[in-house]
């Protein structure tokens, strides 16, 4: 929306050209978008919850409670293959940072339905477990802050590379507390071999059943950078608009400065842990999509209708998905081998695919 | 009957009122949750730790050093491989110190698959377990035998690692624990904590339990029979037995089926008696199979009695794939089940000589 | 000729200039040491980096997944048993990601005992490597083969382990590298950094290397007889050869002696053809004895063997005990000395069929 | 030497009460205590690295350099057996600190000839690989940080006890890039469940080869403590008076308010890293005690005679505790199996001594 829409005051009201947060404040075109990317990423974590309760899948995890910053995320990324675009180094809460990036929902949809066509594991991982090498995205593992000494090696080939390639790298609050959360400081801040990783953290609080007050002393995890000279922020990842701006702040920095930036998100966990813990709607918790929505409507720049609209287009678009996963093949025993070793010319026993045993 | 997961809560109260037990602690494993599978609900010395394996293996050894008794638990096996260093020095410092200092720790974890866990919920740990001397490695497969282990292994002075077979944790034991109330849902009421608001202010009703100590080192034999000797543990167990049951009915084909309990030290006293009388051995655990601890077993039987051996001794075991998928296809195919385990047995008792 | 720590470099040097190694880094990799045994001195692309294991693993990892080819080193491999999740993720990482992602590092340790390290500079790491599918895991005994394989290990798209003999890095080779000059002083000249003040200036002349690439999973028949078959690796492949050759000069006694190298894929036709031709196993390692990769390796031996067998198929390895004391007569003791290996060589190829 | 030592000025020069260093000060008696044990384990080491050069040993690692810190910390430890005293998580460089306590001379030279009589190895560990169990000192081990997760589970049995034991746990600077290091200031310094350790780094400028400037962006080491909260301070551990000083607030802070403290000493490294990298003296470094004895001889408090036979003294201790280590028995292959496992009752197989696989 141009700012000639900007209409004199007291004239018919019409939606401002910006909306604001704070002292913040962000195009409206640029919120429509993060508003229609939010809104999927809620409706798929929703549908996807159905089907592990329906007994279409078995396990679920995701991120509502996150979508405004993992959204804002993925809307800022320069994605594309090799060093020259960024790299995500994501965990299982990234739901919106892919579906902000453009994934098809078809592809999350297949890897909650176990199909052999899921490009992100074939039906073998857990949803939110992506791989997708076209946009940098590397494969996802449960195993919690692995990702956060790995980004380190992506960025050393981002820099010497030349560019604006980041190393983006996410995870949880109660993750910090695992060492590699520490490797991955001091790893990025090495004198004159600074490194552009963009050091993402999102505290909801909570790991697992674990309240933060309980176990960390840390006021904010954030402050954990300064004595490595990281600059970085606190920001409340509830906000879209906030989130923008700090994930604004932080590519800059990564971008041009070939530093690393770190930001710790203040975000909700709205289904609790995982399917493992029941997944029900909790209380309590501020929900970004509400608060987005509210900021939309009493703004004027959507109507309860159009969001409604939004929300049957989302549900529409994932329901065609489901029904296309449904009918997509399964792995077989046949699959089982597949892709345990890249072909190699040097190997006399698997130049080609694994077979089991050497024979 | 108690459940498995039971079981091994109630040998923890026992541990902390009567064996000197002075925390039980990991991720999530005091209140409110009492531990992902809820072994640890209601327990006095419970407490939840910072997210962090190393910190939890390095803080049970720093307690037992300084005179505690701790029962540490790593979530999820599959979250142990970052520990392997702080593991060894656990099962080496009282060789490299002279002998001066005890290490009566007792690590818990579940292994193994079939929970349609994925690549992260499904690993099996006893032969990276078995590669650490120093260390106990047991691992339960009915809630009798869960009780008698886990006391022992909070008595032993020495580390000792407590493998829990995560598929069978729900399942309730054929025998009752000594001191476990007859009604299973009067136990449920007494020591499952609630659902709901109620649970903050819930305090569990523990039955009285008395001791049972099943000695580290001995197996069970659960069958008796004469035409081979199966070898396993855990979440194989059962399906040896039903298989052994099955072919017996069928076939009339009988074996000596040994729970293990303890893979180190283990049993051979038994393993070497039985197949001495049957000549024929088989073991079967699910774990990937390069380098596996069955294949120590059958070359402790090939040592020791290759020239008793009257066919082929062998292993059945999980591939040697990086992981275990979540479409069941996947899962069903890379570790043994009961239509694998029927056959390996059938050939073995079989096979001509 | 050059040792085999020296061939390692040479390899490196050659991986850099022709097979696109980015980064050669670790602990005290860089300058000015050059490693803690001279492999890395005078490279292009060596780095030191931090104190961090961890650090050092998913470094690479993430060169590799950005289109790099590092090849990093762990000081000694006892200080990697910290690590082991990630080398797990390293190796299933393209299991669990459909296939789409290659993962070209290399991870380089030297393993074992025989400098008189004590506990932490004499174990080895086999048993533990060959539990990780998707990588692949050699080891030489020699320079040539060090140079070879190492060469493969960095073309090879998969993460590959290079286990280096502590005891053998500065043994000399029987065989040139090709290009490596005549004269072994010379070489010393060009390739060793000088001790001292002149080390800062010092930049090395590399010989005019050419490639060689030893098939990953091709194993090496280094003597040939007809008494029994020995498969084994690194420290122990020249005491198996010294007794091999001492047995037959003095007992007229004559060996199949198999060098493995490649650990996993390993060569089991060359397994397979020598035990049908002999009939007798006997597999050599000093890794700890329960679960270990050479109890594998007789596991398929019976599998596939066991009716062709003859005498008792057997393994000589480590003890299982915590550690490798460091008066030498715990060490002496503890793993495979050439006294042992003669024993049991002599028996397996003399036991009564 | 009481303060009534003091004589008016003018008066004939008697040395002075307390010996000053910047604007802190230590008794004359003190001073000569510690001087005395700064000469000792400076002449054990040099002993050691000569037998690891005269091939009556094969291998030498110890803490030259470190004397002045090291002795200090020994000399304030509570020393004992059990929760109620200080428990002692060290690394390969603090024979200074068993010095200052008060350990024989005899059982460091067994450790390093390798002998069965060697209390703290049994001839199996290498030198400054010390287990002593009557003062709580924790077996070494030489991998690199563990010992900073060990330290929490002391003191947390410590604090529950009650009393005023600290567990003190003390590494060199490259070591804290290990995530162990983080570990320990996480677990020291929960809300409500803070602990009594005393987080100890000897920061030498080096890690093996490799420069503390290549590798940290941290200015001060300690500064990493500030987001937990944890008090601390750097402090020139090459200064005997203030590192003395430095360790008394570091214990008085965990022996009463029962919380973590952190001190970074710097020190010097004068024989390189270990007989592996030549143990020649280096050049360019401070030298703890060289600086040490100039202040007692400055102040007026020994005499170079005086100071000449306290050396030799400790030569000749070092040198009979050869002779004795000498005479006595080595391990034989009966030694294998000891102290594997501890005897137990409810172990069928290992109820006694280990004995090799079960049979
Ligand atoms: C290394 C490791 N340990 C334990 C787990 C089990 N686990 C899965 S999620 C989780 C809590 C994570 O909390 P946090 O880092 O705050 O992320 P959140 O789920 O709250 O977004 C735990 C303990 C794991 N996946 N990996
Ligand atoms: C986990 C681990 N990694 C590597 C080593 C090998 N190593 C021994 S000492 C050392 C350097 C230690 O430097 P620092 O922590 O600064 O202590 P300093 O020796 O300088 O006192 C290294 C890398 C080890 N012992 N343990
Ligand atoms: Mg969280
Ligand atoms: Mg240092």
């Amino acid at each position: 929306m141009p700012s000639a829409n900007r209409s004199p005051s007291g004239a018919v009201m019409e939606p401002p050209a910006e909306l604001k947060s704070g002292r913040e404040s962000l195009s409206i075109a640029k919120c429509r978008e993060i508003h229609r990317y939010m809104v999927l990423t809620r409706k798929l974590d929703e549908r996807c919850i159905k089907m592990s309760k329906s007994g279409e899948a078995y396990f679920w995890v995701g991120g509502p409670g996150e979508e405004a910053f993992n959204v804002c995320l993925g809307l800022q990324v320069r994605k594309g293959q090799g060093p020259a675009y960024d790299f995500l180094h994501l965990h299982y809460r990234n739901l919106g940072v892919l579906v902000g990036m453009g994934m098809p929902v078809l592809d999350h949809i297949r890897q909650m339905a176990m199909t052999l066509t899921d490009p992100h594991s074939m039906g073998r991982n857990f949803v939110c477990h992506y791989s997708k090498r076209d946009w940098n995205v590397i494969p996802v593992t449960s195993v919690i802050e692995v990702q956060y000494v790995m980004a380190p090696g992506s960025a050393l080939m981002q820099k010497r590379h030349g560019g604006e390639g980041v190393s983006i790298v996410i995870g949880g609050d109660a993750g910090t507390h695992e060492g590699d959360f520490a490797s991955s400081m001091i790893w990025s801040s090495r004198p004159g071999a600074e490194l552009p990783v963009l050091i993402l953290v999102t505290n909801n609080d909570w790991g697992i059943s674990t309240p933060f007050e309980s176990q960390h002393a840390e006021k904010r995890i954030v402050d954990r950078g300064r004595a490595f000279g990281i600059e970085g922020e606190f920001v409340d990842g509830n906000d879209a608009i906030a989130s923008w701006h700090a994930l604004a702040r932080g590519f800059r920095h990564c971008r041009t400065r070939r530093k690393p930036y770190m930001i710790e998100a203040r975000v909700s966990r709205l289904h609790g842990h995982s399917s493992s813990s029941g997944a029900g709607r909790e209380k309590g918790e501020v929900d970004p999509l509400a608060a987005f929505e509210k900021k939309l409507l009493d703004g004027g720049v959507l109507e309860p209708h159009e969001i409604a609209a939004i929300h049957n287009a989302a549900a529409d678009e994932i329901e065609e998905a489901v029904r296309q996963a449904h009918t997509e093949p399964r792995p077989t025993v046949a699959d089982v081998y597949t892709h345990t070793y890249a072909p190699s010319q040097v190997d006399s026993v698997y130049p080609e695919d694994y077979t089991g045993l050497p024979s | 009957m108690a459940t498995l997961v039971q079981a091994v809560r109630m040998a923890l109260h026992f541990g902390e009122e009567h064996l000197g037990v002075t925390d039980v602690f990991g991720e999530d494993v005091g209140p409110p949750l009492g531990g992902v599978f809820t072994a640890t609900q209601g327990l006095r010395t419970a407490w939840n730790s910072p997210l962090d394996e190393r910190g939890i293996i390095g803080c049970a050894m720093g307690i037992a050093y300084a005179g505690g008794r701790p029962v540490c638990e790593i979530q999820f096996c599959d979250y142990g491989f970052n520990i392997i260093d702080l593991l060894k020095v656990a099962g080496n410092q009282r060789w490299a110190g002279a002998g001066q200092f005890d290490m009566p720790m007792v690590l818990m974890t579940p292994s193994g698959s079939g929970i349609r866990g994925s690549l992260y919920h499904s690993h099996s740990f006893e032969s990276w377990a078995t590669r650490l001397p120093g260390w106990k490695i047991v691992m339960p497969s009915n809630a009798l035998d869960a009780y008698g282990l886990m006391l022992s292994a909070i008595q032993d002075p020495n580390p000792v690692m407590v493998l829990l077979p995560k598929a069978l944790l729900r399942v309730r034991g054929e025998n009752p624990l000594p001191g476990e109330p007859a009604d299973e849902d009067a136990l449920k009421q007494m020591i499952d904590a609630p659902v709901g608001a109620t649970r903050a202010d819930w305090t569990p009703t523990w039955p009285d339990l008395k001791p049972l100590f099943i000695p580290l080192g001995k197996g069970s034999l659960v069958r008796e029979g004469t035409h081979a000797t199966v070898v396993s543990y855990g979440r194989l167990l059962p399906l040896c037995v039903q298989a052994a049951d099955q072919l017996s009915a069928e076939q009339g084909l009988s074996f000596d089926v040994i729970d293990l309990r303890s893979l180190f030290p283990y049993d051979w006293a038994m393993i070497r008696e039985s197949v001495l009388k049957t000549g024929r051995f088989l073991t079967v655990n699910e774990d990937t199979e390069v380098t596996n601890f069955g294949e120590h077993l059958l070359r402790r039987v090939t040592d020791e009695l290759f020239y008793d051996l009257i066919a082929r001794p062998r292993v059945l075991l999980g591939k040697h794939v990086p992981g275990i998928g979540l479409n069941q296809n996947y899962e069903m195919n890379e570790v043994p089940q009961l239509a694998e385990v029927l056959v390996a047995m059938r050939e073995v008792a079989t096979e001509a000589a």
